[in-house]
C-alpha cells in the first residue's frame, strides 16, 4: 500500500488526516504505551488553561445511549506546568502536537497563544470556544457570533500559529460563528464540540453527574455532526476538523463525504485505544477517493 | 483454544468469575491491579468495564476475575466461562502496597469487594505474612472462596452467615486485639464502608469511580484528595485512606 | 394497586401521564391492534396541514447509533380529511385526542386550530412549530422566540381548546423560546422534537435520507432532552411535557425528575408496540413520588 | 420448549433459516406477508427487522424466515436456529393476490427474495397452479431449497450454477412461449430485477423499504405510485408493477 493520505491543513503537514480530540488523548503520554504516537495525523492536546485549575467534581462521567456525559470542568495544571512537564515527553515523537487552549477572557486566550507560540514543539493551536462544562467563557464564547469572533481576534493578533477554532454544536445556526470566524482569522474550523446533556439516577434522585448538566460525545451524536459539518463546508472557505462519534474509518470516512478535510477522534479512543491506528489503517485501505466531499 | 461458554445467563445480582486465558501479562500483575474490558463489539455498552484482578496463574498466562451482574456489561462477561479472545487492557493502577516488615495484616471486604483482596491474601501469605480477612455483606454471598493460609471471617448484617453484625465491628475488635502492635491494612468495598474503616484506622483503600478511559487520559475518574483531585486509574485505584477527603 | 396516576394538563383530565407522540402512532388506528387505545394518558395525532401534503422522498428512515433519522416531511391528508375520516375511528375509544398542528404560516395554524376546535373529539392542539423536515415554516418558527410567539397568538386567538406548543432543540438557548411562547399565551409546552442529523452511505457516497437532512430520536437523543426539559422547568410556570427516546418506566422516571409533568413516546412505539402500555405499567410500580420534580 | 441455539457465528453474506415455534398467528399467515422481530433488548440495534414468511406449518403454529446475514440483527437471529423466546410482530402487509381461474404461474426471485417466494409456490400448487419459479443470482446461493411439486429454474450471472444470465432472459423467453395465455406473474428481489421484470410484463412485486413502525404509522416505509406515496408496509409489500413508479 504506497497510498499517500499527508495533508496540509492550515499550514500544518499531517502524515494523515486523523487526529487525537483534545480531552481524550491526555497530552499523549497516556496513551502512547498503546498506540504509536508517530503514527498519528496530529495530537490536539487536552485544552490548557492559564493558571491552574481543579476541574469539577466527581462524579464526571456518565453513560448514557451509544454516548457518554462528561464533565470534567477542564482541569488543567495551567499553561506553566504544561510546557515544563507534559511538552518535553512529546519531543521524542514525530507527530504535530497541536495546543487546545481555553481562556476564561479574549486576554486569555491571547495571553495563552503568545506564551505557547514561543514553543517549537507546538505545530498549531485549537481555540476551545466551546466547553460546556465550565461556568466562566467557556460555550458562552461559541454560542454568539460576535464574541466567537472577538476571542478570534485575540488570538489571531497574538500568534502566527496556525489557528483553528473549535465550534459548539448547542447553538441555532453553526454557519454564523462558522462565518464569524473565518472573517475573524481563523485557519480552520473544528466541529463539533460535545452537546450539552444530562442523565439523572432514578435509585438517588440526583443528577449522575457532579456539575448537573455535562457534555454529549459519541456515536450518538454523530448524525448531529455530520450534519453541521456539511452545513458548514458550504458556509466557509476554510478547512474543516469533523468529530463526533468517530469509531471505525468508515464513521471518518462519512465525514469526509460530508465536507471535511481531517478527522478527529475523542471517545473512540476509550472504547478501543488502538482506535486512532485501525481508523488510518482502513483509510489506507479505502484509498484517497472516499476522503473527498460528496457531491450532493 | 478458543472461548469455553457458560451457557446460561445469570440474573442481575449474581456474581460470577470468568477465567481469562492468553494474557500475555497476566505474570506482571500485582494484587490491587486491574484491567479494563470491552463488552461487545457494539456501541452498547460503550465503555469498557474495569475489574479487578481477582486471581492469577502466572504459569498459565491466565488471571479471573470476579464481579457481580449488575448490567449489560457483566451481563456479556458472565457468558464466558473461560475467554480467550476478549478486548483487555492492562495491567493498569498502581495495585497495594506491601510492606514485608510488618508481620500481621487485615483485609477488609464488603461484598464484591472481595476480588482483590484474595489476591492480595494471597501473596500477603507467600511473604509469610499472617492475614485475616474480614468479609462483610448484607446477607449471605454466593461467592465461591478457598481460603488457603490465612484466616477467612465473615459476617451480615442479616445474621444469615458468620457473625451478625458490620465488617467494622470485627474490625474494631481485633484492632483492639492487637493493642497497637503494627499492622498493614487493607480495605475495598462500598464507598461507606471504606469511609468508617478510615475512621477506625489509616489503611490502604481501593477506590472505584465511573471510568472513560482507564488510563489517566480523559480526568474522568476523579477523587478528591487532600492533594487535589487525584486520578482513580492511574494515580490508584489504591490511596492511603488519610489522603481522601471522604 | 390503587395508585392514581391522574392528572390534569392545561385543562385536559389524563389517566396516566404517558402519552403517544405525534408522528409515531398515526391516528391512533395502526397501534390499536397491538395496545389497548383506552389505557393510554393520551393521543397526540400525526401533524396536521390544511391542505393534503405529499412529503419527502424516500428513503425517509435511517437507522444511527441509538437513534434514527427521518424526513417524513408531514406527509397529511389535510384537516378535513383527517376530520372525516380519521377521527370517526377514535369515537370508539375514552382517550384524550391531542390534534398535533402545522402550519406553513401564523394564519395557517390559526385556521386549523379553529376548524379543529368546532370536533368534540379533540381535547387540545399541539402547536408542531418545530419540524426539521418541512422547507416553510416548520423548524423556523420554532427557533426564533419572536416568530414563536407570533404562531402562538394566532392559534390562542382562534380556540378556546388547551394549547400546548411542541419545541424545537435546535436552538441556542430553549428557554428563550419557551418563556416567549409561555408569555403568548400557551398553555404547556412539549419538548424536544428531533435534532436535525444526517446519514451518509458510504457505498452510494449519497445521503441516507431522500431529503439529506433529517430528524434525530429515539435513546441517543435522551440526555439532550433531560437537559433541556430541567433548564425549562426553571424558566416557566405552565407544565411540561418531555420526550425524546423513552423506552422503558424508568426513562419516564427520569424525564419527571427533571420536571416534566406528563411524557410522550415516540420511537419506543416502533420497537415495541406495547412500550406505551409497559411504561404506563411501570409507573403504576414505582408510585407517583418517583413521578414529581427532583430537588437540584 | 425452549429455543435452540444453532452454536456457530455466521459471517455476513450466509443465508441462514431460523424456525418461529410457539406464534399463535402463524394459521392466519399468508404468502407475501411478513413480521417483525426484535434484535437483542437493547437499544442497538434499535429498530426491529422486517422479514418475509419463507414457510408456515399450520398445524404446528410455527413458521421460517430465510435471511442473508448483513449487519447485526440478522447475526443476532442466526445464534437461533430454532427460537420461541423472541418479540415477533406479524401477520403484517397485505400479501401477494392469487387469481384461482389462472392455471400457470411464473415467481421470479432475485437472491434471497426467494424467502417469500417458496411459502407462494407451495400455495399455488395447493390451487393446483403449475408454477414455474426462476431463481436470479449474481453467483451460486448456497439456499437449501426443496421444490415439491413446481419446477425451479436455477440461473447465475457468472454461471456458477444452472443457466449463466439473468432471471430476467428466462423469463423473457418463458412469457414469449407462453404466446398471451394467461399467466400470473410474482416477482421479488432487488430494485433494479423488478424494474426490469415490470419493464417485461405486469406482475406483482414485492418491496422493500427501511421500516420504523411496520404497521403505517410513521409513514417511514414510502413509495412513489401514480396513485402518490403508499406505505410498503401497510398498502404493500406486495404492489402491482404498474402502480409504482420506478
Ligand atoms: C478499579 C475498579 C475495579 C473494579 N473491580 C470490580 C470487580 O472486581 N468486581 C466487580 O464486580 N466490579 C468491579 N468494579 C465495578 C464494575 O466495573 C462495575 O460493576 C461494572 O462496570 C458494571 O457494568 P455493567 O455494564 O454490568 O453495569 P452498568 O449498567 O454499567 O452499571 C450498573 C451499576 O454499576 C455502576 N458502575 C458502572 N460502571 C462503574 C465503574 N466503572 N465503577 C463503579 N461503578 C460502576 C453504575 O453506576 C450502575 O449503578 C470495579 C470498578 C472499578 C472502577
Ligand atoms: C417487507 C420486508 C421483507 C423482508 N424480508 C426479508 C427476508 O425474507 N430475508 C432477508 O434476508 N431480508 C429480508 N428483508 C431485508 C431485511 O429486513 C434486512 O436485510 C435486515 O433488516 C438487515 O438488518 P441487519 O441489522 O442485519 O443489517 P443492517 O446493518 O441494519 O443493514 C444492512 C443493510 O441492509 C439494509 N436494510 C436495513 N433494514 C432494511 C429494511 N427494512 N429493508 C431493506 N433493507 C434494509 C441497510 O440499508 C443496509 O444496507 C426484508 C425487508 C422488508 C422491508
Ligand atoms: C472526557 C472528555 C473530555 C473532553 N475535553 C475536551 C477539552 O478539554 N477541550 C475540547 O476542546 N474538547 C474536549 N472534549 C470534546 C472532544 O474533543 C470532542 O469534541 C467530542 O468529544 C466529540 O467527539 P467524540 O464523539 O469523538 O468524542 C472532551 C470530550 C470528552 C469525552
Ligand atoms: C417518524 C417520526 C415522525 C414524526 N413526526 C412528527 C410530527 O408529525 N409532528 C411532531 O410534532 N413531531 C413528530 N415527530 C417527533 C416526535 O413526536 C418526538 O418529538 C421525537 O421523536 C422525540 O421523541 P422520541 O425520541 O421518543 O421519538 C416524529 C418523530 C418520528 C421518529
Ligand atoms: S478513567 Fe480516564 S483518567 Fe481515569
Ligand atoms: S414502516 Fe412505518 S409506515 Fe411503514
Amino acid at each position: 500500500m504506497v497510498t499517500d493520505l499527508s495533508i496540509e491543513l492550515a499550514g500544518i503537514k499531517l502524515k494523515n488526516p486523523v487526529m487525537a480530540a483534545s480531552g481524550t488523548f491526555g497530552y499523549g503520554k497516556e496513551y502512547s504505551e498503546f498506540c504509536d504516537l508517530n503514527q498519528i495525523g496530529a495530537i490536539v492536546t487536552k485544552s490548557i488553561t492559564l493558571k491552574p485549575k481543579e476541574g469539577n467534581p466527581p462524579p464526571r462521567i456518565a453513560e448514557t445511549p451509544s454516548g457518554i456525559l462528561n464533565a470534567i470542568g477542564l482541569q488543567s495544571d495551567g499553561v506553566e506546568k504544561f510546557i515544563a512537564k507534559a511538552l518535553p515527553f512529546l519531543e521524542k515523537f514525530d507527530v504535530p502536537v497541536i495546543a487546545s487552549i481555553a481562556g476564561g477572557s479574549k486576554e486569555e486566550f491571547a495571553e495563552l497563544a503568545k506564551i505557547l507560540s514561543k514553543s517549537k514543539r507546538i505545530a498549531g493551536l485549537e481555540l476551545n470556544i466551546s466547553c460546556p462544562n465550565v461556568k466562566k467563557g467557556g460555550m458562552l464564547f461559541g454560542c454568539d457570533p460576535d464574541a466567537a469572533a472577538e476571542v478570534t481576534k485575540a488570538a489571531r493578533k497574538a500568534t502566527k500559529l496556525p489557528l483553528i477554532v473549535k465550534l459548539s454544536p448547542n447553538v441555532t445556526d453553526i454557519t454564523l460563528i462558522a462565518k464569524a470566524v473565518e472573517k475573524a482569522g481563523a485557519d480552520a474550523l473544528s466541529l463539533i464540540n460535545t452537546l450539552l446533556g444530562m442523565a439523572i439516577d432514578i435509585n438517588t434522585k440526583k443528577p449522575k453527574l457532579g456539575n448537573i448538566t455535562g457534555g454529549l460525545s459519541g456515536p450518538a451524536i454523530r448524525p448531529i455532526a455530520i450534519r453541521m459539518v456539511w452545513q458548514t463546508a458550504q458556509a466557509v472557505k476554510i478547512p474543516i476538523v469533523g468529530m463526533g462519534g468517530i469509531m471505525t474509518a468508515e464513521d471518518a470516512i462519512e465525514f469526509f463525504l460530508a465536507g471535511a478535510s481531517a478527522v478527529q477522534v475523542g471517545t473512540g479512543n476509550f472504547v478501543d485505544p488502538k482506535c486512532i491506528i485501525k481508523i488510518i489503517e482502513g483509510l489506507y485501505k479505502a484509498g484517497p477517493d472516499l476522503l473527498t466531499r460528496g457531491d450532493f | 483454544m478458543s472461548s469455553k461458554w457458560r451457557g446460561t445467563q445469570a440474573a442481575k445480582g449474581t456474581v460470577c468469575k470468568t477465567v481469562i486465558r492468553r494474557f500475555e501479562s497476566a505474570p506482571r500483575l500485582i494484587p490491587g491491579q486491574f484491567v479494563t474490558i470491552r463488552c461487545g463489539t457494539g456501541t452498547e455498552p460503550l465503555l469498557r468495564r474495569p475489574f479487578a484482578v481477582h486471581r492469577v496463574n502466572r504459569e498459565e498466562k491466565s488471571f479471573e476475575i470476579l464481579y457481580e451482574i449488575k448490567g449489560e456489561g457483566t451481563r456479556f462477561l458472565s457468558q464466558y466461562e473461560e475467554a480467550d479472545d476478549l478486548d483487555i487492557l492492562g495491567p493498569l493502577g498502581n495495585g497495594f502496597k506491601i510492606d514485608l516488615n510488618i508481620k500481621n495484616a487485615i483485609l477488609v471486604a464488603g461484598g464484591i469487594g472481595i476480588a482483590p483482596l484474595t489476591f492480595l491474601a494471597e501473596e500477603l501469605v507467600k511473604e509469610k505474612i499472617n492475614v485475616t480477612l474480614i468479609l462483610g455483606s448484607k446477607t449471605k454471598l454466593d461467592i465461591p472462596l478457598s481460603a488457603i493460609g490465612y484466616k477467612l471471617l465473615i459476617c451480615t448484617e442479616d445474621g444469615s452467615e458468620g457473625t451478625k453484625g458490620l465488617a467494622t465491628d470485627l474490625l474494631n475488635e481485633f484492632v483492639r486485639a492487637q493493642n497497637f502492635a503494627p499492622l498493614q491494612i487493607y480495605a475495598c468495598g462500598p464507598k461507606a464502608m471504606l469511609k468508617a474503616v478510615a475512621q477506625i484506622t489509616n489503611c490502604q483503600v481501593s477506590l472505584e469511580e465511573i471510568m472513560a478511559c482507564g488510563v489517566g487520559a480523559c480526568l474522568g475518574c476523579a477523587v478528591k484528595t487532600k492533594d487535589g483531585y487525584k486520578m482513580v486509574c492511574k494515580d490508584g485505584p489504591v490511596f492511603n485512606s488519610e489522603d481522601i477527603i471522604w
